[in-house]
């Protein structure tokens, strides 16, 4: 047993303390606070390789750490936590995406006059996420979970300056707030029925069997309620609206919390309480487990399809986290885990490398989003470009050499093999088509075609690129670890040991979806690869080219119903403040002023004209004794020492 | 018990005693007060604590003799006039004194020889200090610091805004 | 028969009326403090004389008590002194009989 | 043989006060302390005369002159020639003088000087004055010093003598901290305040040529250090000899004295300087020990004596080699690097106490000290640029 087995609370402490380090460091020391972020980050990456080295040993490692917090009554609050190969996994994943990050950030944020404060928000966002991973207990998980919300709304209103961006921010908060009310009344409620909150705790963790069994059948509801959270966090219909707004914070904030571990953070959350979710399973399928592929489902398509009409570089790419967040979504409700936290990862790095490459374009168009202002940028940024196509071949699908393919291909498995019904299979195979079609739209808009008011770009410097370069080896690595022939991370996470099965290649899905993949490419290259100032679709189907442009005019649903509700509500209730209940409130200081008035007259005339008496007395009295009080220092001390003397005599005819 | 030394050290002590509160002269007075710690401390040679002596002359003539000093050139400019004798204060301070001196006395219970004992060692004082008394002992520090920091921030120059 | 503890007792109440005679008559700030000090130092005379000729062998309760008195009083001139030079600065006097403000 | 010419001294003097026997108590008790203070005042006038005329030979020599080579042979009769003048001299007061204070200030500085040279052993039971807290005695009396420098500062009613005296006590008080705190780890090592017990704990030696003084440790040569550059500013000696600075401020506290006064502060500054190295020598360098085991045979005071006056000298070559210091640079020196380094030396000897006072003690107080060291000298680096110095002259 390592040390750090033990020891795995070091993994989170690491980046917090160093964030807090930093956060005490002059704003001018730039070098020492981007130094200590890094080393921060390279030693919770090193911690994060000891701990996983153990989890390899033993299929189905867990190792868990529990100690009581604070006890009220005979109620023990415990916490703790916990290493398996999911958690060690993620470790793994946002420490190096973490790492290649904040690299990159030194090069992005260069010119930032609060350079300091983004490396200490940084550290202190990857401790917290860390800590969400590592975490045993629901309420240690909730309170990192929110601590990473905090996290994420100080970056995206980092540029505070920006009204845009406090606005995105407030957003964000008061968004992923909603849901994580029903995170936190799931938890409520687990605790009353299962008695802990504890995940696994030598057989009495409410993830364990005996737990489960007290669950019993409110497991729907509480899984229901945490779902809530997973939700608002992962950018789920109906509360996504928020991701896409957050692009206002620095692209490499995005890149590291909207694509690779904050939003991973709800799917994270539904696979880790999985038990709950399938508790009562018939033949697979629970009505949980149905409302999550319900969302999933709609999510996925719905921002596949938003991200067609969108100019935004960022906004494409927030868009298509949703729907990768959807597929994830719908992976676990047909009972995929292994498949979802596999796509997890792989997303985890190709979506890093897309925003980080979407960043490095950024970057050398001077701070330029529109992708109708840019294009031909494949001879002048050629790492970029490189990279980039690396990032959108994994994220189309394309299997073989991407990561992303191998983990999409698994996902369609799953879905074709869910007993229920095939519908989800389609749709999803459909977003198949639309991911490789908005992707190779992207692409082309981005690096083909003609150059457009992009006169003086410029490839990013080293700083940045290398980042972008380990990204794509590394989701290229990952790949091999992928393949269904030998199918190592797929076993690594159930616990089970890997075969090697080359026949596992040769499928007749992996043709379809690589010709549907093909296709998708091969629509948008026809459609796109002429693109003037007006999109093709545009041109086509302008009246749906406008709805999914203003992303289905969900924003505005809003807007108009629950906002404009709660407004009502608002005014509502001003009005009854102001003229029924401030009526009540007069009525009775109205009475209570005729009283006073009656009692002022009794006052003035029974009372008052002894008290006068009385104190004309004390203040005759008190002039008396203020004359002896000279303020001489000296007559003090001769008081005091005549006092000492009549003490003296008292004493003498005492004795 | 040298009943001489007793005798010149007393004499010594209550004459600069009364110098130190009579001379006109704050220096001379603060000098005067000098000579009767010295004095005491040779008291407390006499009474075999000879520790406690060394720390009165370390502290008083060192430390509080050297402050006095500083203060008075310090506030130099400022040259009071006394208003001759305040018969009250020489009145109630004599009266202190008989009355202290009808108790002392005509209190029976006092002993007469002091009692043969083993002279204290400094160990014994450092050991003490480190065990009965390590809390008193932390006080004090704690008490010194205060007063230090105390007194600097009293005296430091206030900033005159022009 | 008068006592060798009652001797010293004398010349320490002796110092003690002096150091009240000065504190009480002077008007230069500085001179309370004097009278003070006089006042403190035959307090720990006391100390010591009671504490040699109290029963022996006993723990060194008088010479504790002296070593402290001794500290606390370095204290007390430290800030006793120090308030003078800031009342000095302010009213430009250290005649006590001009620091009335106290005056009921 | 040895064992009687080491204590040749101490058995004198038993045989002097064995021709007393039969007298009362108090004689013998007088008679011995009065041997004391003789042989102790004997010894280090010689002393006085020897240094006053070396120093400024050797000061000669390191100027590339001969210094004074006239009176006696090689010059050595130049103190008589010098007492003779100082003693002739008219001893002038200023009409304005405060003529008591003026005129007990010599005293008490000379009493002092003198009383502090009482409490040091010179050789194998040869203390003068051998009391129990021997070095608070020490630092208490040698704290009166201060005070007899203010009274000849005020007494003289000169500015100069003033300023002078303002800047002696403000720099001794400064330098007064650092000096004691560096004899604490030597008597928390040692376990005792006595001088004497303070040197049998340096006793012994490792490998027969290695001696077991205080200065072979790390904190040790740390703290002897501190106390050498404290006492350098205690005597106010060069580099800081600021109150007394000719060229800055006539002879600062001395500016009014004349005469055999004049002549008693010196000798008083000299006695204060042997009486610093004499503890010096004392806490950290053995006292009266042979450095190597085999050179045992030889007295012991000749050991203490041929110590302190290594010691003198090293107090005469800084003499001639440094330049003056600024006060303000004393003052910064004092306690932002002397006074944490001193209580470094505290900590780096409980560390080297409680690792067993062996190779790795040793290493640990080392590696102590010098992080400390380090981090301090990183600290104080001024960076402040060098620009045209400007004067403000006196308003």
């Amino acid at each position: 047993m390592s040390w750090i087995v033990t020891n795995i609370w070091l993994i989170p402490a690491v980046p917090l303390a160093f964030s807090l380090l930093i956060l005490f460091l002059s704003s001018s020391r730039r070098a020492a606070a981007a130094g200590a972020a890094i080393i921060g980050q390279i030693i919770a990456l090193g911690f994060s390789i000891l701990a996983f080295l153990p989890t390899l040993q033993a299929p189905g490692f867990r190792a868990v750490q529990s100690f009581t917090w604070f006890t009220f009554g005979d109620q023990a609050l415990r916490l703790g936590w916990v290493l398996d190969p999911l958690a060690a996994a993620m470790l793994i994943m946002i420490t190096l995406v973490g790492l290649c990050i904040f690299v990159f950030s030194v090069g992005y944020m260069a010119g930032d006059k609060n350079f300091t404060r983004f490396f200490a928000y940084l550290s202190f966002f990857s401790g917290a996420m860390l800590g969400v991973v590592i975490a045993n207990s629901l309420l240690l998980l909730f309170v990192s979970w929110e601590l990473v919300g905090l996290a994420s709304y100080l970056l995206i209103g980092f540029w505070i300056d920006r009204p845009s961006a406090a606005a995105a921010a407030k957003k964000a908060f008061i968004t992923t707030r909603i849901g994580d009310l029903g995170f936190f009344l799931g938890m409520l409620w687990l605790y009353h029925t299962s008695g802990t909150l504890l995940f696994y705790d030598n057989g009495n963790g409410a993830l364990e069997p005996s737990g489960l069994l007290k669950i019993g059948s409110s497991a729907t509801l509480v899984a229901l309620l945490i779902f809530c959270g997973a939700v608002g966090k992962s950018g789920q219909f109906p509360l996504h609206v928020w991701l896409p707004d957050a692009m206002e914070g620095p692209t490499p904030v995005s890149a590291l919390i909207h694509a690779a571990t904050m939003v991973a953070a709800g799917v994270f959350l539904v696979a880790r309480v999985y038990p709950l979710f399938s508790l009562g399973a018939v033949n697979g399928v629970t009505p949980s487990l149905m409302v999550v592929i319900s969302i999933g489902v709609v999510t996925a398509l719905m921002a596949s399809l938003i991200a067609l009409a969108q100019f935004d570089i960022k906004r494409i790419l927030a868009y298509s986290t949703v729907s990768q967040l959807g597929l994830m979504m719908v992976s676990l409700g047909v009972g995929g885990v292994a498949a979802g936290i596999m796509h997890l990862l792989a997303h985890g790095f190709f979506k890093a490398l897309l925003f980080l490459g979407a960043g490095s374009v950024i970057h050398g168009l001077h701070h330029e989003q529109d992708i109708r202002k840019m294009g031909g940028l494949r001879w002048i940024m050629p790492v970029t470009f490189l990279t980039y196509t690396i990032g959108m071949m994994n994220l189309s699908g394309v299997p073989f050499f991407f990561s992303g393919g191998w983990t999409k291909e698994e996902i369609l498995h799953r879905t074709a093999e869910w007993p229920l019904s095939r519908l989800p299979h389609y749709l999803m195979l459909a977003g198949v088509i639309l991911t490789a079609l908005y992707m190779t739209r992207q692409m082309i808009y981005v690096f083909f075609g003609r150059k457009r008011e992009t006169s003086d770009a410029h490839e990013s410097p080293r700083v940045m690129t290398m980042p972008l370069i380990i990204l794509a080896v590394c989701s290229i690595i990952l790949a091999i670890v992928l393949t269904p022939a030998w199918p190592w991370l797929h076993a690594y996470l159930n616990g089970e040991p890997a075969r090697l099965d080359f026949g596992a290649l040769i499928q007749p899905m992996l043709f379809l979806s690589l010709l549907l993949v093909a296709a998708g490419i091969g629509l948008a290259w026809l459609m796109y690869r002429n693109a003037g100032e007006t999109d093709p679709l545009a041109r086509a189907q302008p009246g749906l080219f406008r709805f999914l442009g203003q992303k289905m005019w969900i924003d505005e649903f809003y807007e108009h119903t629950f906002i404009a509700f709660s407004r009502v509500v608002a005014h509502l209730s001003d009005f009854l403040d102001r003229y029924f209940w401030d009526g009540l409130v007069n009525l009775f200081s109205g009475m209570g002023q005729a009283f006073a008035v009656l009692s002022k007259g009794f006052d003035d005339h029974a009372i008052n004209a002894r008290v006068d008496n009385t104190t004309a007395g004390a203040r005759r009295f008190g002039r008396l004794i203020a004359a002896r009080h000279s303020g001489q220092i000296q007559a003090y001390l001769g008081a005091i020492a005549i006092g000492m003397l009549l003490l003296l005599v008292l004493y003498a005819w005492l004795a | 018990m040298n009943a001489t030394a007793f005798i010149v050290i007393a004499i010594i002590t209550i004459a600069g005693a009364l110098a130190a509160a009579t001379l006109p002269k704050l220096i001379h007075a603060a000098l005067s007060l000098v000579i009767v710690f010295v004095g005491i401390a040779a008291y407390f040679f006499l009474l075999g604590a000879e520790f406690v002596g060394l720390v009165q002359v370390f502290v008083y003539v060192g430390a509080v003799a050297v402050l006095i000093l500083f203060t008075i050139l310090l506030t130099r400019r400022d040259i009071v006039s006394e208003r001759g004798i305040n018969w009250g204060g020489v009145i109630v301070a004599l009266a202190v004194f008989g009355g202290l001196l009808w108790i002392i006395l005509n209190t029976t219970s006092l002993a007469v020889l002091a009692p043969q004992f083993e002279p204290l060692t400094v160990k014994q004082i450092g050991e003490s200090l480190m065990t009965d008394y390590v809390w008193p002992l932390q006080c004090v520090g704690l008490v010194l610091t205060v007063a230090l920091i105390g007194a600097l921030i009293l005296v430091m120059e206030e900033k005159i805004e022009r | 028969m008068t006592s060798t503890l009652q001797l010293f007792l004398i010349v320490s109440s002796a110092l003690f009326s002096i150091g009240l005679l000065a504190a009480l008559s002077r008007r230069h700030a500085i001179f309370i403090l004097i009278g003070i000090e006089l006042m403190l130092a035959a307090a720990n005379l006391n100390f010591i004389a009671f504490w040699r000729f109290g029963s022996q062998p006993q723990p060194p309760v008088g010479v504790m008590v002296a070593i402290f008195s001794i500290a606390i009083a370095a204290a007390e001139a430290t800030v006793g002194l120090a308030l003078v030079i800031a009342i000095y600065r302010h009213y430009r006097s250290t005649n006590v009989d001009q620091l009335n403000q106290l005056k009921g | 043989m040895s064992q009687s010419l080491d204590q040749i001294f101490v058995s004198a003097k038993q045989w002097i006060l064995s021709l007393l026997s039969g007298t009362p108590d108090w004689v013998t008790t007088i008679v011995s302390i009065l041997i004391n203070i003789s042989a102790l005042l004997g010894v280090f006038l010689t002393i006085f005369a020897l240094i006053s005329v070396l120093e400024r030979k050797i000061l000669g020599r390191m100027q590339n002159r001969y210094g004074p080579n006239r009176v006696g042979p090689f010059g050595l009769f130049q103190p008589v020639a010098d007492g003779i003048k100082m003693l002739i001299k008219e001893d002038v007061v200023p009409a304005r003088a405060d003529k008591v204070v003026h005129f007990l200030a010599p005293i008490l500085v000379a009493a002092t000087a003198i009383l502090t040279l009482g409490v040091i052993p010179y050789g194998r039971n040869m203390t003068p004055f051998a009391i129990d807290g021997g070095i608070l005695f020490f630092f208490a009396v040698g704290s009166t010093t201060e005070l007899a420098v203010f009274m000849a500062g005020w007494g003289s009613n000169n500015k100069f003598s003033m300023l002078g005296a303002m800047r002696a006590i403000a720099q001794m008080v400064s330098y007064e901290l650092p000096l004691i705190v560096t004899t604490l780890p030597v008597v928390m090592v040692a376990g005792a305040l006595s001088p004497d017990a303070i040197i049998a704990a340096q006793d012994g030696y490792s490998f027969g040529i290695v001696p077991h003084w205080f200065v072979t440790t790390p904190w040790g040569a740390a703290a002897f250090i501190l106390f050498f550059v404290s006492g350098l500013v205690e005597s106010n000696r060069t580099p800081f000899d600021v109150p007394e600075g000719e060229s800055e401020i006539v002879a600062g506290h001395m500016t009014e004295y004349s005469g055999f006064k004049y002549a008693t502060f010196f000798l008083a500054e000299y006695f204060g300087m042997f009486a610093i190295s004499g503890l010096a020598v004392t806490l950290f360098l053995g006292g009266w020990h042979a450095p190597i085991a085999v050179l045992q045979f030889i007295p012991s005071y000749i050991w203490f004596f041929l110590k302190l006056s290594a010691l003198l000298f090293v107090y005469i070559w800084i003499r001639g080699t440094l330049p003056r210091t600024r006060v303000d640079q004393i003052m910064n020196f004092a306690w932002k690097f002397m006074l944490p380094m001193a209580f470094t030396c505290i900590i780096a000897a409980a560390v080297w106490h409680y690792q067993g006072r062996g190779l790795a003690g040793w290493l640990w107080s080392l590696a102590v000290i010098t992080i400390v060291y380090l981090t301090l000298s990183l600290l104080l680096e001024t960076k402040k640029k060098f620009a045209p110095r400007t004067y403000r002259f006196v308003e």
